[in-house]
């Protein structure tokens, strides 16, 4: 919807990628309907280097990555992309969007379940967010598109067909009707047309966290999937143990929201960091550092991490990802256990 | 491995025989191929075997007793005569297999049992593929030269060269078969294949076979591709080069003989590209429902033999039930069989090593202190 | 733009005039190829600045005002002619220049004093490509379309399609020229560029130009591909091509102009191959000593005015003279030039964004607590 | 010197990459005279997968990446050789050395300079070494051609010409004498042989760090550029100040020495993790991380990190280089706060 709102509003040319255009509009159906949708060829390196020029001639494309585990082999494109505005002194911008599915839970096996972000977080030059709902979605959807440089939009797999709480501005509030209106109906499509409800610019700026459940105790600190199971943790461990938490979904991996980050930790003085990508040089390792250089005297116990472990892969069968990823019991213990510790 | 000039024919094969479909002649046809009626049933009963197994695994993938389905249906005569013909063994005197992920019936024809597919699909703990961890069809098997299917389109591409050159220093025959879809050859490293393997001096035995079924995912291949026969990129490098039926076994049998000889013999690339279908769609995430528009190779086999007094209803049925006992036997079995525990999840991260003070036996996750 | 059918052609050029080196004819021909002499002499000039400037900056690398040089002594011929026929301006009206890093005479063709060349040779706060950051050639003109040269071989080659396909959707002559090394043409991407903008009913206004100098760095071209005239590589996708030889001014002219044109009016790739030669090596790394065994083709070129009476040896020395002074005069304006301070290090990292919390302005280092 | 006996004596078949083989013998001259180099095609996606089907054949390459930066494009290829033995379940194993020079000191500009390390760590099935000195450079090598694992070698190329203070087994002293026997001459090389001395084995072991420096004062954690720096920083400080520092050299990177390491730091109680790798998701944020996880309560003061700047490039004008990546003088200013702050 977001992509809808883009092209007729925000200027979008161009949104394409493998299956993105017509018949299919995405593996998970993202992009039908859209008129400036086109499918690619399979081609991950001919998809970024075509949309870096299309910005350079002024055209503002939105593309897509298949699945994150497909953009390995474009990592230098991607430092490219993230370099040239300061390589040519300010000269050039690179406004591109990026998207790409990312993140376990679907059962994706080896090669659909690779967790990105603390990748990406290492492309100076980029912007990187990870909507955790589907109406932040929508928001940093329209704020990448408007941002000169170039974003990437992580979109958590697992979320990506949850409903959220809150409906996106001008959605009809029946998910029925919705689907009615624009998801393309099975068998021939050539005379259909989607149906777009009205919906109005609603912007999340790159760089704000939201605190989804505020409290005292401690702070937790994550991002995509890991959202609605931390808020979730932090509704039962107040009802069991009266123990609250400031629990922030951080949307944006780069840059991300210090401000609120430091103060929530200097409130609490205990810190999780919890996020379902591997364990060896994390993106939660790097706020962890973070928080010690400006913190260190300020936490009352030691600061935790929960992430994923340093493996090659994630496997088929439902026992490699339960234990290889962070679950639900997983996140609720590791937050009562930082409350549990005694100062 | 029997073409008409095979000295393993007897004469018996040349000559046709008397069945209980009355004469059998000695060989069947298609145009200018020609193939000994032993061969064609060779390859129809391992046809029918795959599309049997395939079928399984489908219905599988809908009953939930796996989660995700994706295969060959419609490719059958491609891969099984391809597998039938494969020199297969451990090492560079024999052929490495660089797969793509429909080809379980190149597996079957080369002798594995349905039951190595069907424990992946069912990702049981005894899957001798990867204990439950890869997707069906992406098979691994040191013996034979199989080495890991990866999902990731092409990347083999860039493999088989590697293997292909120990081969021809090792000598003998041995040839490195790369197996590419129609659209994944957008990827540079189809062109990497072909640039490695053609290095002046330094021609290698790779034998790429592109099974064209004309779509990736939802795409067709016609909207994105300029290059007609895909076949034909192997033009500027001086490659030899064919495209073929890929839904006529007999023409099928012979194009893969040729290009065998041909690598095996020259130790020099060669591209084949068989135009085939696709039967059921992209995988259990597009529905796998069953497309009838397209030719299906097994029925038109089927037809063909019948047509031609090689074999009769009866016994097609007869094998069909046969594969399908076997697929359904195969799924009882494994439905038994234990599931990977949570200690299983590190293991064969690393190979033990002798210079490696800290993982000298298997991984065990992060470096800790020694007590 | 000029050729013999160029309606700016004033009639002096066709019929020839009288000069102080006698009578001058009217065309300089090569074979079939012509051209005028006034182009003759514009081309000429701008390769005699080009040699120049390229001189001064293997001088410089070597007296240590510059760390490292990289060029196209050799390529002038090529680059100057493509230089000289660009359509220069902003935006998708006009052309995309998508280049490698040896392109100095394009640059100078287009227009470019040798001064805005030697400030990022000395990587001077006032280098208008990079403010001292980038390698000796890494150009960005956004005023001209030039986008930032990068060092990583070959990736220019997939962003060339999407300013082309902005090009074809904007309508009229603007065409992406993409340059590439005979090297190169190994990655992927050389090929993702072919695919790219041959897509049926999408074909794109790309003109790739290969310099084939016949190496990369240390290793021949033809140790490495099978491949004999890489414009060949075109063929599969029935895009169109020629290889010529890229030392003689005459050819590359009309090459460039009749593939310009090809390009600028049926909206469709076209592919053209220049054989050139490497007279300084690859690069200051490897010592950037002159080669006295490759064909020079400004010295050939030079030959062939003076031997068909288009210009005398006082002339082309006057030339020279003039093109030194104006390289010697840049090198000195750049020595007492401001050099980057510390506070210019990250500037440009990100640009002002209205929807960023943090940077709405320039990157001042990493996320901090509001006061 | 290390390839040379590893084809002689450890079954090394191929040492391949661009300008690897005659008549050059790699950028840096490092595989000059070896009988089984070669030239391989401009394509890094070429060079790891033939690098991979070799192993697959029982054959044993040695492949390099010309500079590290130009790895980017194969990371999928890398993730892929490093998952090959799990999803495998242990049937194949991917014995491949892949050799690269890293870093920033050779006045490299924006596509020389750049770091692998923290990129690397990420590989799960990968090892990840970097010498700082000659001697560990040639027992690494013979480490990582004897491990059955991919094993990537990371060659600080500030440091590649260094001469070491101590000798390989059996080279001669006098650094003149091995040129002259295996350097290959100016001009035409065609009837040149290189005369190797004999040199012996010499393991380093994957997963030992060095302690190049023995002191009370603090820990020093370090790799690759900046080990020599820190070790005179540790001996000039020891000289002013009279603290005495741990000075780590890592050498592997991942596994790493955590018996080593976390010893230390409980001995001292003062942590500073150096590299300069860019410092967003850096590799010395996971170490940091691990010491936050076990030692906490024995730090005496808040560690320290020093590290490469978030930017998107090193340019050329030495100011660049000399403001976004550690220096002498940062390190040793590093070194000496940490000790400086009161417990
Ligand atoms: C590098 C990469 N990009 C994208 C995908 C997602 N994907 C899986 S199969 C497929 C289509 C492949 O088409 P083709 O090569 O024709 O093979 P087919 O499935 O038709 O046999 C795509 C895009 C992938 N697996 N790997
Ligand atoms: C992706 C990548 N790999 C390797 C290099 C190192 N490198 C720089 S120039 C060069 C040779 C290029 O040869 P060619 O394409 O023929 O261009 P030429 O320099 O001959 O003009 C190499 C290997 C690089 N810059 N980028
Ligand atoms: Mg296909
Ligand atoms: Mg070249």
């Amino acid at each position: 919807m977001a992509l809808h709102y883009g092209e007729e509003h925000l200027g979008v040319t161009d949104v394409f990628g493998e299956d993105v255009g017509p018949p299919l509009g995405g593996v998970f159906t993202a992009t039908q309907g859209l008129k400036t949708a086109w499918n690619s060829p399979l081609d991950e390196r001919g998809i970024l280097g075509t949309a870096m020029g299309i910005a350079y001639a002024g055209g503002k494309p939105v593309c897509e990555i298949q699945f994150c585990d497909y953009a390995f082999n474009s990592i230098d494109l991607m430092k490219v992309a993230g370099n040239q505005r300061w390589c040519s002194a300010g000269a050039f911008a690179m406004p591109i969007v990026v998207m790409t599915p990312n993140g376990a839970g679907i059962r994706g096996s080896i090669y659909h379940s690779h967790s990105f972000e603390s990748w990406a977080s290492r492309l100076a030059g980029w912007k990187v967010v990870m909507p955790s709902n589907p109406l932040d979605a929508y928001g940093l959807m329209l704020a990448a598109i408007q941002d000169p440089n170039p974003v990437l939009v992580l979109l958590p797999k697992a979320l990506m067909r949850v409903k959220g709480d809150q409906p996106i501005p001008g959605e009809p509030a029946d998910s029925d009707d919705l689907g009615r209106m624009i998801d393309a109906p099975i068998g021939d499509r050539t005379d259909w047309r989607p149906n777009w409800p009205a919906v109005e610019e609603y912007i999340v700026p790159i760089g704000k966290a939201a605190r989804v459940r505020e409290g005292h105790s401690a702070t937790v600190l994550t991002w995509g999937r890991l959202v609605p199971l931390c808020a979730k943790a932090a509704d039962e461990l107040a009802r069991e143990f009266g123990h609250t938490y400031d629990v922030i979904d951080l949307r944006s991996i780069f840059p991300y929201d210090w401000d609120l980050i430091s103060r929530s930790i200097e409130k609490t003085g205990r810190l999780l960091i919890a996020n379902e990508d591997t364990e060896v040089t994390n993106f939660g390792e790097h706020l962890l550092r973070r928080a010690i250089d400006e913190h260190f005297y300020d936490l009352l116990v030691k600061p935790r991490t929960l992430m994923g472990k340093h493996l090659p892969g994630i496997g088929m069968n439902q026992v490699y990802e339960d234990n290889s990823v962070p679950q639900y019991p997983d996140v609720k213990a590791a937050m009562r256990d930082i409350t549990a510790e005694p100062a | 491995m029997a073409d008409s000039n095979d000295p393993d024919d007897t004469p018996a094969d040349r000559g046709g025989r008397l069945g209980t479909a009355g004469f059998i002649p000695a060989v069947v046809r298609s145009g200018r191929d020609a193939m000994s009626t032993e061969v064609a049933l060779t390859v129809f009963r391992q046809m029918v075997r795959t599309r049997a197994l395939e079928e399984r695994g489908i219905k599988m993938s809908k009953s939930g007793e796996a989660y995700f389905w994706i295969g060959g249906p419609g490719e059958e005569a491609v891969n099984v005569c391809l597998g039938l013909q494969v020199n297969k063994g451990a090492g560079p005197a024999y052929d490495y297999l660089h797969l793509h992920y429909r080809n379980a019936g190149i597996l079957l024809g080369m002798g594995m049992p349905m039951l190595d597919h069907v424990r992946q699909l069912a990702m049981t703990a005894t899957d001798r593929h990867s204990m439950g961890r890869n997707f069906v069809g992406h098979y691994a098997m040191p013996e034979w030269n199989v080495v890991p299917v990866t999902s990731v389109i092409e990347v083999q591409m860039v493999m088989a060269p590697g293997t292909a050159l120990m081969q021809k220093r090792h000598g003998g025959e041995g040839i490195s078969i790369a197996v590419s879809g129609d659209a994944g050859t957008a990827e540079g490293d189809f062109e990497s294949c072909l640039l490695w393997s053609s290095r002046p001096g330094n021609e290698l035995p790779v034998l790429t076979v592109v099974t064209n079924n004309g779509y990736g995912i939802s795409v067709t291949h016609d909207s994105q591709h300029a290059v007609k026969h895909i076949a034909r990129r192997a033009d500027p490098y001086g490659i030899r080069h064919e495209t073929i039926d890929g839904n006529d076994p007999v023409v099928v049998w012979n194009a893969v003989a040729r290009a065998m000889r041909y690598v095996r013999t020259q130790r020099k690339p060669f591209v084949l590209e068989a135009m085939v279908s696709r039967l059921h769609g992209h995988s259990s995430s597009s529905g796998a429902q069953r497309n009838w528009q397209e030719a299906d190779c097994l029925a038109l086999f089927e037809q063909k033999l019948i047509d031609g007094g090689v074999i009769d209803a009866d016994q097609v049925a007869a094998l069909r039930e046969e594969a399908k006992a076997e697929a359904d036997d195969a799924a009882v079995t494994v439905a038994g069989e234990p599931r990977p525990t949570p200690l299983d999840v590190p293991l064969g991260t690393y190979a033990p090593s002798a210079v490696d003070a800290v993982y000298p036996k298997d991984y065990t996750g992060l470096p800790q202190r020694r007590r």
